[in-house]
Order: structure tokens, then C-alpha cells, then sequence
């Protein structure tokens, strides 16, 4: 049987970030909230054990990919209507 | 080296993706040789694997010398190597009918065309090969990446349905991926030839119905099954001539390919027939997919999308031979999935042809001129649009032919009633085309049927169009190949696709 | 039993008019070359057909199988006593129609005669294929060839109506191509081999009376569309829109032969009498059969063109055909043999007239050929020929078969089907005999400047009149067709009560 | 049942976090919405993987003088692990060129929203 | 597109960070085969580190430590790296990427293993790198000739 804490704490959050991610109308904040999902999300993994998996989370997901989103949407717009 | 043939194949296509661009960049004109001659040295290794594997049995090839289930292993059975031989065949006359039309379309991205294109062909046949289903999905993913990128280079939508086929075809990985996840959970291994062993003892878990239900759903959607075919239709209209010719025939097929062997491989075929509805499922999505996709084909004015509508209706063929789920089925099945990849190449091709000389391909223009100008590639057509119908000679007939039989012995008369009806379909839409080529005046000398000098209706000026040689052959040996697998299917079938019939089955 | 030996002759037989056609395509531009090569190959094809007569009559069967095209089932060629009394029909009046074909291309200077002459020697091709098919398989194979192959020659006019028709042509046959399909796998699936055997091959097959009765069903259906059975039919006025060399082909030669060909063989060769009394599939199709005869006879009253007059004919004596089948008496499926050759003879006569007179005079409506008679006497002589002879009239061989069919009623004890015989042949004679009256005895100035068709036209269609009246004096001359017809009616059904 | 659901909290919620990037994936109308949606879709599916290998009171996969390497029942099982790092691997590749169509769509269209974007394609 | 920053201290803190995120990542590569780590993950740490001088200084002095027009030929050759080794071990004689088969001599089969694993991943770091990069060249650079 596996008893989780931190991990579910953690996912609480990541919820949370997700759905911010995805309600907020200006896409950079919610890219930016993108970046923290990933940041919580390599979190979850080191919490879980898979230090490896944490960190490359920590630098593509939360570095590299934000930063492509960030300039994905500087050449394009930051409205959404959704 | 006989016994590297199972790496050997992915690893020279994968080599010929990266020495392309080097080459490329040494000088342009080096880059298209380099690809032509990695993907012509792995269709001769394929062959070279067939042989080998219809003489001395299976090859299994440890990577690194790992054994199993520590290890990945590349499997070369005889349905593996059935699928690299139809594969690389295709791919092979793809790269020599393309070098024109992409100098035509593409002029500024003949490099990475051809890198990319070898970069899919290294994503599929690493898929048939691997014996690792982690290893699987990654070359799922590498080829539908390099898939998406070739369909983005197309015409003016084409990005936009690049896009969407991304984002499903990204729903139907993580699926499998997903679905992988629960099989790990309980068995614990990635091998196939592993889990397989494992998976009787432990079939009725939850998660192992879960992650096959999964599975099965994102293979649908990577074949694009009916309801899960809406990105195809966009993407094979829009994709460079080149680049939906090298698509259309193998793409879908490759999650048939998966399909067959999840079904019937990893799972006891029995189990995948009995315990569970997903077959019978697969049997009425297919049925549905085929008449849907040839409803649709016959509403299209674009010679593109109803061959993009048609593969659809295929698929379903294809579906339906896997659904059936008896050896007559999958016979059937595998043996379709030979013919249609020649035929939708083969049509593809045409479709390449006419663009690269008419510029277009749309079928409300089409008149008796194009039989004049092009009646090499109006042949081939025709012989394909046959084989498609599935007239008997052509290898069309033949797969149709173990999928009635094999409907028949499932006594699924509905079944057997598509198939018959899809081929009348068929039919319709493949003559309007060859009506129009054949018979219609060209607009001009008019409608007046009676009374008018025959002479002066046959525009006798027209000057031949005809495609050069590098663009004409693979075309006419598509069309007369089509013939001789009709002829030969005996031999692929009792030589080849029966020893594919897993033991369940 | 037959005995069998391996030959190559019935592949010659099917391939040599194929073989003719890169040669005609290429001779493209210089015709007299181009017309020699259809002559060439129809007499090459009607010499080898010939040559497998003796054996055929003396029961040893010439057989090859070229290769296995299923596992199990091979493309195989088998010059039965059936597939050579066909052949020799379809061969031995190719002849004549490729003779007729150049006069009445030329003399109406047709356009795309390249393509017309190798379509039409790619449908003797597979008509040859059909006759000498082994199997249910090969018989399709060469069944789908046949259908593709008319198209063009449907077509061959393209104007609107002729594409139409094409399109109806196509449709109605490829629908049946389609479901011949499916009953081949499915009598596959339920006898394990699809060899045609005289007597049935479902004969020692037990089948539940629906698998039977269903099979029987797509089966005729199948065959049934090329043979112009009742309900299915309608193709045939349509595609009168062809030239009409292709009219005489497809009505006299090739297709609706085949198709009743198809009948002969769906009913002696797959079902077997046996079977097909077992589950009354006999009387299921000798009231189609009836029925067609009626009705096409009276439609044929109504039409006042010529060509769909005889169009409606043919559909009627089709089912002569057919209903001779269906009797399953010796004598009736006799008569239902020699009807193929015998209407094949008259009714290309016929065509070949209706031809020669549009050539000649351009009128198509037998309300204008008033005193015709006068102008063309040759033709109309033969037409009077063909005419009385499918009324049943002596000497004409129309009534050597029908004398058959009509013993084979009385053999079943099938007095309805006597009596639809002796009303049709009136109705026959009621479609026909106006015409002939119009012709020689209404006077009209309307033709004085006309003369006769150019030689090549009614050389041809002279022969085919000389040639019915021969064969209705004499049955076995020449061809002996009437000894393979009772040994062919002996071979299917020596093994039943009747 | 409460037990039961509490027990798998942690699969709940992943499974959650699936259901949300679906979401994003097949109802918002903006591409970069969507993206976001596949990204936070593909992150479960990983993160599913990795909390299927953890155990309860054992160690990340690094030798750990103090407990040697036979005793391999008290290290996580790594091999989710690197199979997620190629998962991962994936992901980026997959993002990156979902980029570069994203900036191709706009510079033709001059929109990012899915049903102008289908009004502008006609 | 990316103008050079008017704060110094976004200057200041790139130059100053960048290298030892460098040094990290080839730690990380190098150390891939005692812990956790390996070429992708390094791989990626370095590209990082690239894309942080991108995004904090002018375009010219970017371009001084990594150039645009590397992106793509570096990251084939690091994939050429990995394919390379496993036909050499082919050709050499053993399974693909079975690394004891590789050339290196006076060393005992296990240490053949570490260096042939260590070349791979090098291979794949560097690839990954490239590519990183080379996927934020290409965005970056769309605008200026679309």
C-alpha cells in the first residue's frame, strides 16, 4: 500500500495550475502559469523518486519549453477569447 | 552481417536521414543521390530479410547484447519482414518519382524533404521491427513527427492541418503510451515477446483491460478508424504531392500494423475475440469507415481528397479484416495492406504527375485532352482504379476476396454486404474521373452529340505532356505491379502471409 | 467420365485476340494493316476453337491451368463440351461481325475505330475466357474483363446518350460483377471448391434450404443482369445507343451469351439438377424465365425503333435460353443449347440489317422503311430470313431449338411452359412480320435512289442468313452442334429421375 | 470505498490532470490553448508512469553505499524513469514543431483562433 | 528580434550564470552513467544555458559563442556520433551499441563500456543541445523573412 503526502499536495496544486493555465484569457499568463505547472509537475517527480526525471522536467519543461512559448507568442498575439 | 539485418534496416535509413543534409550542405545537388541510395540499400536489405526469414525462420537481434526482457530486442518474423519489403518498395519508387516534383514544389526545401522523408521511413520500419513496445512508441512518434512535418511543407493550409493531425495524432500516442503504462504496471516488462508470456495469468486485471482498451483507441486514431479519420482527409489533401504520395500508402497502415500485433500477438488472439468486444467493435467502426469514406469520396471534387476519402473507406478494409479476427481475415488484412499501400501510392504518384504538368488536379477539369497529353500515367491510372474497384486480375480483387471469405465464415452478412457495396462505390467515383478522361469532349467543340464531325471533336493537336522517365516509371511499374500481385497472390499468401497467422488464431 | 489431358490450345484460343491488340493499336494509322490483324486473330481464334471439337465430342477434355491465383484455386482453362459449343459460336460468328465491322465503320467513317477494334478483340478475349473457364473464379475473372471491355464500344458514339447508357451499362453489370463476388465466397465457403462439374458441384453438398435458395439468388442476379432476365434487363434497350456491329456483339455473340452461358452453367454446373429441384429453384427461375419472354415480347410490340425491337427480342429469346435450363428435362436443355447457337445466327442477321439499313438510308424507325424492300433485297431478304426464324418458322433453325424446348416442356410436364412457347411465338411473329410487310409490300418512292449496302456489309450478313437456314435443315452440319448439345444435356443430367 | 479512493489519491488526481489537458486539447478554440492543453496531457501520462514505479519506503535508483546493490527491492524501479525521459524527449520535439506550424498558421491567417481560422480557409 | 536588454542586471546575471550552467551540464553528462543524468538531460541544461545569453544579450555576441547556422549540422553530427558508434560495434564485430567491442586499447571490458556509453551520450548531448537551439534560431528567425 502506498501512502502519499507531499504528492498529493503537490498534484493539488498542479491541478490548480493547470486549470489556471487554461481559463486565463491572456496567454502569456497563462503560459507563465505553464511554466509553474511544470516547475510543481518536476516536483511531483523528485517527490516520486524519479530525480532524473525532475530535473530535465525542471530545465525543458519549465526552461526551454516556456521560453519557446514565450517567443511563440511574442511573434504571434497574446489575446484569446478562450 | 546476415544476422544484423534486423537493426541494419532502421540504422541505414536513419544513417541516410543524417547524411542527406550533410550532403546537402557539401553541395546541394549531393543530397537527393545520398537519399536515393540509402533508401534503395535498405529495400534491398528488407528483401535480403524476407528471404533470410522465409528460410531460417525468425530473427531476433539483442541491442547491445542485452538479452530480453533487460535488453531491446528487434524482431524480424515474416510479418515484420512482409511489412519492411512493402514498406521500403513503396518508399523506394516514392523517392524515385519525387526528385521532380519536389525540385517542382519544394525547390527551397529539397533538403529536409528528404531527410525528413527517410526520417519516416525510419520511424516505420523501426516500429514494425522493434520487439519493445516502449521502443514502439518512440518510433510511432519519430515518424509521425517527421509525418507532420512533411504534410506542413504543402499548400497554403496545409499548417493548419499539420497542426490538427499534431494535436490527434498526439492524443492517440499518449493513449498507447497511457495504455503501455497499465500493461508495465502488471507485467512489469516492455518485451513483446515477454509480456505475451506473462499476460495469460494475469489477463483479467483491470489495468490489463484497461491499457488494451487504451491501446486499441490510440491505434485507432493513428490509422484513423472511423469516427478517429478527421485529420486525415485535411492532411493528405493538403501535404506536398511527394509528401502525401509517401504518407497516404504506408501511414495508416502502420497502426494496422500495431493493431494486428497487439491483438493477436501480445494478447492471445482468442482473448482479444472472445473475452472482450473490442474486435466486434473494430468490426462495425470498420463498416462504418467504409461507407462513410466512400460516400464522402464520391462528393469530392478534388482528385486528392477523394483519394484521401478513399483511404479512409480502405482503412476500414483493412479494419474489418483485423476485426474478423479469423486467418482468412488476416490474411486478408495484411494482403490489403500490401495492395492498397501500391495502389494509393500508385494513385498518389498520378496525382504527382498531373500537378507537376497541369498544375492542378481537380476533376471538373479534367477532359480528353489529359488521355492525349498523359496516356502513359492515364493508363496506370486506370489499371489502378481497377485494382482499387477490385476487378479481378488486379490485386484489389484479391484482398477483397479473403475479406468476403473471411466475412462469410463470421457469417457476418453485413459485413460481406459493405465490402460488396463499398466496391460498386468505388467504382463510381473512380469512373467519373475515367469518364472524363476518356469520353468527354473538351469543353469547347460542345455538347451537340449528333450530327457533328467526329474528326473535329478529337483535339488532335494536343501535344504530349507525358512526365519525364524518372517520374513516368515508378507510376507505370506501379500500375503493372498491380497486375502481377494480383497474379502472384498465391504465392505471397501461402509463402508468406500464412506463416504470419499467429498460433491462437 | 471425361477423360482429361493438359493442353495449351484453350489458352491460345483466349489469348490470341489479346495478343492482336498492341498490334492493332500500333497499326493505328494505317487501317487496312490495322483490319488485318482483327481478321487475322478471328480466324486464328475460330481454327484453334475448331480444333478442339474432335476431343471435345469424343469426351477427352483439353484442360491447363495457367496459374494458381487462390490458394487452392487456380486460373484454369477447360474445354468442356459446354465451353466449346460456346466458343465455337462466339468465335465462328466473330468472324463474320469482323468483316461487317469494317464496312460499317468505314462506310460511316466512325472515329476512334482503333479503339473499337481492340476493345472489341479484348471482349472476344474474355468471352472465350468465360467459355473455357474451369472455375467459378476464372469465370469471373474473364466475366469483369467482358464488362470492362464492352464499355467503350457502349460508349463508342459519346454522345450524351451513349455516355448514359454507359454509365446504366456499367452500373447494372458491375453490380452484378459484385454480387457473383459474393456468391462465389460464399460457395466457397460452404463446398471448399469452386470447379464446375457437371451434375453440381453443390451436389453432394448438403445445404440448409436458405443457403441454397440464397445462393441460387446472387447467383442469378450475377448472371442473371448479362443473360437480361426480367427485372434486370433494362440495360439492354439502353445501350442500343452503340454502333451497331456492337449491338450485334452484345446481343448475338458475346455478352448476353455469356450471360445465359452463365445461366447454363450456374444450373447444370454449380447447382446441379438435383439441388435445383431439391429446393425448387427450378421453378423459381422458369417463371422468371416465362414471364421475361412475355413481357419482352409485348414491349417489343411497342417500340417503333428498330434496334430496341430487336433489343426487346433478344431479351425474350434470352430467356428461351434460360426457361430450357430450367425445364431440367435432356430435351429442353438441348433445345436451350442449340437456342444459343440458333439465335445467335438470326438475330445477327438481324442486326447486321438494321445496321446495313442505317448505313445506307440513316433511318433507325421501322415506321420509315416503308418499300425498303425494293432498295436493299439482299438485306431484306435476310432479314426476312432471321425474321421468320425466330417467329419459329421451318426451315430456319429458330425452330429446331424451340421444336426442343417444346419436347422438354412435354418431357417436365410443363404444360405452362408450352403454352408461353407457342404465345410467344406469335407475339414474335406479331413484332416481326409488320416489319417485312413495310418493307416489300407498302410502296414508297422514298428509297428509289438507294441501292444496296457496300459488299462488305452484306456479304457478311447473307452468310449469316445461308448459315441459319443451313443449320435449320441440317443441326449437325459443319459444327455438330447438336451432338454436343445432348451430350452436354447428357452429362448434366444423366444422374437425375427425369 | 473512501479508503480505496484515498489510497489511489494520487492516480485520482493524475487521472484528473489527464482529463483537464484533454479538455484543453478538444474544447478551447486557441491553438496555444491547445498546446497548453497537450502539454499539461503529455506531463501526466509521464507523471502516471513515474508514480506507477514509486514504493513506498524505498530510494531513488543511485547505489547507496549503505544499502549496496543486491538489495534491489528497496530502490524505485528506473527503467519508468528513462523511458519517461525519452517521453519527455518526445514532448519537446513535438512542441517544437507544433511552434513553428503555430507561427506559420499566423503569419497566413493572422489568427490563432480555431473557428476564424476555418472561416479564413475557405 | 530579441534586442539587447537596456538592464544591466538582466546582462550582469546571464553572463555571470551561463557558464556554470555550462559546467553543470557537462557534469551531468559525464556523471549519466553513475547517477542520475545522461545526455539529454545535460544536453538540454547546456542548450539552456545558450538560450539564456539569446534571450539576455544582442543577437552578435550569441552568435560569437554558438552560430545560428551550426544548429542543424551539430545536431546531426552528435546523432551521427550515437548511430556511428553502434556501426562501428557492428562492424567490429558485435551487436549494435554492444560497446565492448570497441577499439580502446589496455582497457578492461567494463571501463570499454563506460567510455562507449560516455561517447553516446556526449553524442546525444550534443545533438539535443543543437537541436534545442537550433529550434529557437528558427523561431526567432521566421519573422525576419516572413
Amino acid at each position: 500500500m502506498i501512502h502519499w503526502g507531499l504528492e498529493v499536495v503537490l498534484l493539488v496544486l498542479l491541478l490548480s495550475t493547470a486549470i489556471i493555465a487554461l481559463k486565463v484569457k491572456d496567454l502569456l499568463a497563462a503560459v507563465v502559469t505553464l511554466g509553474v505547472f511544470s516547475f510543481l509537475s518536476a516536483l511531483v517527480f523528485v517527490a516520486m523518486g524519479a530525480v532524473d526525471v525532475g530535473f530535465t522536467e525542471a530545465v525543458v519543461g519549465a526552461g526551454v519549453t516556456t521560453v519557446l512559448f514565450v517567443i511563440a507568442l511574442y511573434h504571434t498575439t497574446r489575446r484569446s477569447n478562450d | 552481417m546476415i544476422e544484423h539485418l534486423p537493426i541494419l534496416i532502421p540504422l541505414t535509413l536513419l544513417m541516410g536521414a543524417l547524411l542527406t543534409p550533410l550532403a546537402g550542405a557539401l553541395r546541394r545537388s549531393f543530397a537527393y543521390p545520398a537519399a536515393l541510395v540509402s533508401i534503395l540499400a535498405a529495400c534491398g536489405l528488407s528483401f535480403l530479410g524476407l528471404h533470410q526469414v522465409l528460410v531460417r525462420g525468425t530473427m531476433r537481434y539483442h541491442l547491445g547484447g542485452w538479452v530480453p526482457p533487460i535488453g531491446i530486442e528487434y524482431v524480424l518474423d515474416p510479418l515484420a519482414s512482409f511489412m519492411t519489403v512493402v514498406i521500403l518498395t513503396v518508399g523506394a519508387l516514392v523517392f524515385v518519382h519525387s526528385r521532380d516534383v519536389v525540385q517542382n514544389e519544394l525547390p527551397e526545401k529539397m533538403v529536409p524533404f528528404f531527410s525528413v522523408s527517410l526520417l519516416l521511413l525510419t520511424g516505420f520500419c523501426g516500429i514494425v521491427l522493434t520487439g519493445d513496445l516502449f521502443n514502439l512508441y518512440v518510433f510511432l512518434e519519430i515518424s509521425s513527427l517527421a509525418a507532420y512535418a512533411l504534410i506542413a511543407v504543402g499548400e497554403k493550409p496545409s499548417p493548419v492541418a499539420a497542426f490538427r493531425y499534431l494535436l490527434v495524432g498526439t492524443i492517440g500516442a499518449s493513449f498507447f503510451l497511457l495504455g503501455l503504462g497499465f500493461l508495465y504496471m502488471i507485467t512489469g516488462s516492455l518485451n513483446i515477446a515477454d509480456v505475451a508470456d506473462i499476460l495469460p495469468s494475469v489477463v483479467s486485471e483491470p489495468p490489463v483491460v484497461v491499457g488494451l482498451v487504451l491501446i486499441v483507441t490510440g491505434l485507432a486514431i493513428k490509422m484513423a478508424l472511423f469516427p478517429m479519420h478527421g485529420w486525415l482527409p485535411d492532411a493528405y489533401t493538403y501535404a506536398p504531392s511527394a509528401g502525401s504520395a509517401l504518407i497516404a500508402p504506408i501511414g495508416t497502415k502502420i497502426g494496422a500494423y500495431v493493431l494486428i500485433r497487439i491483438l493477436f500477438y501480445l494478447f492471445d488472439p482468442n482473448y482479444s475475440r472472445l473475452q472482450l468486444p473490442l474486435t466486434s467493435i473494430v468490426i462495425w467502426l470498420s463498416i462504418a469507415g467504409i461507407l462513410f469514406g466512400s460516400i464522402m469520396a464520391m462528393a469530392q471534387k478534388e482528385l486528392k481528397r477523394m483519394l484521401a476519402y478513399s483511404s479512409v473507406a480502405q482503412i476500414g478494409y483493412i479494419g474489418l479484416g483485423i476485426g474478423l479476427a479469423n486467418p482468412l481475415g488476416l490474411v486478408g488484412a495484411v494482403l490489403h495492406t500490401l495492395n492498397h499501400a501500391f495502389m494509393k501510392g500508385g494513385l498518389f504518384l498520378v496525382v504527382g504527375n498531373l500537378r507537376t504538368r497541369l498544375g492542378h488536379s481537380t476533376i471538373p477539369l479534367f477532359d480528353q485532352t489529359l488521355r492525349k497529353a498523359m496516356p502513359w500515367t492515364m493508363a496506370s491510372y486506370s489499371l489502378m482504379a481497377l485494382s482499387m474497384v477490385g476487378i479481378p486480375p488486379t490485386a484489389g480483387f484479391f484482398s477483397k476476396w479473403y475479406l468476403v471469405l473471411a466475412a462469410i465464415e463470421d457469417s457476418n452478412w453485413t459485413a460481406v454486404g459493405m465490402i460488396l457495396l463499398s466496391s460498386l462505390l468505388t467504382a463510381v467515383y473512380f469512373f467519373r474521373v475515367l469518364e472524363r478522361v476518356y469520353v468527354r469532349n473538351s469543353s469547347s467543340t460542345g455538347e451537340s452529340g449528333e450530327g457533328m464531325n467526329p474528326r473535329e471533336t478529337m483535339p488532335s493537336d494536343v501535344e504530349s505532356m507525358e512526365v519525364n522517365a524518372s517520374m513516368l516509371v515508378p507510376t507505370l511499374v506501379i500500375g503493372g505491379g498491380l497486375v502481377v500481385l494480383g497474379l502472384l497472390n498465391t504465392v505471397i499468401v501461402t509463402e508468406v502471409l500464412m506463416r504470419v497467422i499467429p498460433p491462437g488464431l | 467420365m471425361a477423360e482429361l489431358y493438359t493442353s495449351y490450345i484453350p489458352f491460345f484460343a483466349v489469348a490470341i485476340s489479346l495478343l492482336a491488340v498492341p498490334f492493332i493499336l500500333l497499326s493505328s494509322r494505317k487501317r487496312n494493316l490495322r483490319e488485318f490483324w482483327t481478321i487475322i486473330a478471328s480466324l486464328g481464334k475460330f481454327g484453334l476453337v475448331l480444333s478442339l471439337l474432335p476431343d471435345a465430342l469424343a469426351h477427352r477434355v483439353a484442360q491447363v491451368e495457367l496459374l494458381q491465383i487462390s490458394p487452392g484455386i487456380g486460373l484454369a482453362l477447360r474445354a468442356d463440351p459446354l465451353g466449346v459449343f460456346f466458343a465455337l459460336i462466339a468465335s465462328g460468328l466473330w468472324v463474320f461481325t469482323s468483316f461487317y465491322s469494317i464496312g460499317y465503320m468505314r462506310g460511316l467513317a466512325e472515329h476512334k475505330q482503333t479503339r473499337y477494334f481492340a476493345s472489341f478483340a479484348v471482349c472476344l478475349s474474355a468471352t472465350m475466357g468465360i467459355a473455357f473457364s474451369a472455375n467459378i473464379l476464372t469465370f469471373l475473372t474473364f466475366y469483369e474483363m467482358l464488362t470492362l471491355a464492352t464499355y467503350p464500344l457502349v460508349i463508342h458514339k459519346e454522345t450524351p446518350e451513349a455516355i448514359s447508357a454507359g454509365r446504366k451499362y456499367l452500373l447494372y453489370t458491375l453490380s452484378a460483377g459484385v454480387l457473383l463476388i459474393g456468391a462465389t465466397a460464399w460457395t466457397y465457403n460452404v463446398a471448399g471448391s469452386l470447379d464446375f462439374r457437371a451434375g453440381g458441384l453443390l451436389n453432394d453438398v448438403s445445404l440448409p434450404a436458405g443457403t441454397a435458395t440464397g445462393l441460387f439468388i446472387l447467383f442469378l442476379c450475377g448472371v442473371g443482369v448479362k443473360a437480361a432476365i426480367m427485372p434486370l434487363h433494362s440495360w439492354l434497350p439502353t445501350a442500343m445507343a452503340a454502333p451497331t456491329p456492337v449491338s450485334a456483339l452484345l446481343h448475338a455473340v458475346a455478352v448476353v451469351k455469356a450471360g445465359v452461358f452463365g445461366v447454363m452453367r450456374v444450373v447444370g454446373f454449380v447447382f446441379g439438377p438435383n439441388v435445383m429441384i431439391a429446393f425448387g429453384l427450378n421453378d423459381l427461375l422458369g417463371i422468371l424465365a416465362g414471364l421475361t419472354i412475355v413481357v419482352a415480347s409485348l414491349l417489343a410490340l411497342r417500340e417503333d425503333n428498330l434496334k430496341r425491337r430487336l433489343a426487346y427480342s433478344t431479351v425474350g429469346h434470352l430467356s428461351y435460353i434460360v426457361l430450357g435450363a430450367a425445364l431440367l428435362s435432356p430435351s429442353g436443355f438441348t433445345g436451350g443449347l442449340m437456342h444459343i447457337a440458333t439465335h445467335a445466327t438470326m438475330k445477327i442477321t438481324l442486326f447486321f440489317c438494321a445496321g446495313a439499313i442505317y448505313v445506307n438510308v440513316h433511318k433507325e424507325n421501322i415506321s420509315e422503311l416503308d418499300g425498303i424492300g425494293k432498295a436493299m433485297p439482299w438485306t431484306m431478304g435476310a432479314f426476312t430470313v432471321g425474321a421468320i426464324g425466330l417467329a419459329g418458322v421451318p426451315p430456319v433453325n429458330g425452330f429446331v431449338s424451340k421444336w426442343f424446348l417444346g419436347a422438354g416442356t412435354l418431357e417436365s410436364g410443363n404444360v405452362g411452359a408450352l403454352l408461353i412457347l407457342l404465345v410467344s411465338g406469335l407475339l414474335n411473329a406479331g413484332y416481326f412480320f409488320p416489319i417485312i410487310h413495310k418493307a416489300f409490300f407498302k410502296n414508297s418512292t422514298r428509297f428509289e435512289k438507294y441501292g444496296e449496302a457496300s459488299k462488305l456489309m452484306v456479304l457478311p450478313l447473307v452468310a449469316t442468313a445461308i448459315l441459319s437456314v443451313l443449320f435449320g435443315l441440317w443441326p449437325n452440319l459443319f459444327l455438330r452442334l447438336y451432338d454436343l448439345s445432348t451430350s452436354i444435356a447428357m452429362s448434366v443430367l444423366g444422374g437425375t429421375a427425369r | 470505498m473512501v479508503e480505496y479512493i484515498a489510497n489511489y489519491s494520487a492516480y485520482w488526481l493524475i487521472f484528473l490532470l489527464t482529463i483537464t489537458g484533454l479538455y484543453g486539447m478538444l474544447v478551447k478554440k486557441n491553438l496555444v490553448k491547445k498546446l497548453i492543453g497537450m502539454t499539461i496531457f503529455q506531463t501526466s501520462v509521464i507523471m502516471f508512469f513515474v508514480a506507477s514505479a514509486s514504493k513506498w519506503n524505498a530510494t531513488i535508483p543511485v547505489v547507496d553505499p549503505n544499502i549496496g546493490s543486491a538489495a534491489t527491492s528497496l530502490y524505485i524501479n528506473p527503467l519508468p524513469h528513462t523511458l519517461m525521459l525519452t517521453a519527455i524527449v518526445v514532448g519537446v520535439a513535438t512542441i517544437g514543431l507544433a511552434f513553428a506550424l503555430l507561427m506559420k498558421i499566423y503569419h497566413q491567417y493572422h489568427t490563432l483562433d480555431e473557428p476564424q481560422l476555418l472561416e479564413r480557409m475557405r | 528580434m530579441i534586442r539587447q536588454s537596456t538592464s544591466p542586471i538582466i546582462v550582469l546575471i546571464g553572463r555571470l550564470v551561463s557558464p556554470f550552467i555550462q559546467v553543470f551540464g557537462l557534469y551531468v553528462i559525464f556523471h549519466g552513467h553513475y547517477g542520475p543524468g545522461g545526455g539529454f538531460q545535460g544536453g538540454a541544461i547546456l542548450a539552456a544555458s545558450l538560450l539564456l545569453i539569446r534571450l539576455c544579450l544582442d543577437s552578435e555576441t550569441a552568435q560569437l559563442q554558438f552560430r545560428q547556422a551550426l544548429g542543424t549540422p551539430v545536431g546531426i553530427l552528435g546523432s551521427l556520433a550515437f548511430a556511428g558508434i553502434g556501426l562501428m560495434t557492428l562492424l567490429l564485430g558485435g551487436e549494435f551499441l554492444d560497446y565492448a567491442f570497441l577499439p580502446f586499447g589496455g582497457m578492461k571490458p567494463a571501463e570499454i563500456r563506460a567510455m562507449g556509453i560516455l561517447l553516446v551520450e556526449l553524442g546525444i548531448g550534443v545533438a539535443v543541445m543543437a537541436t534545442l537551439v537550433a529550434i529557437f534560431d528558427d523561431l526567432i528567425g521566421l519573422e525576419d523573412h516572413g
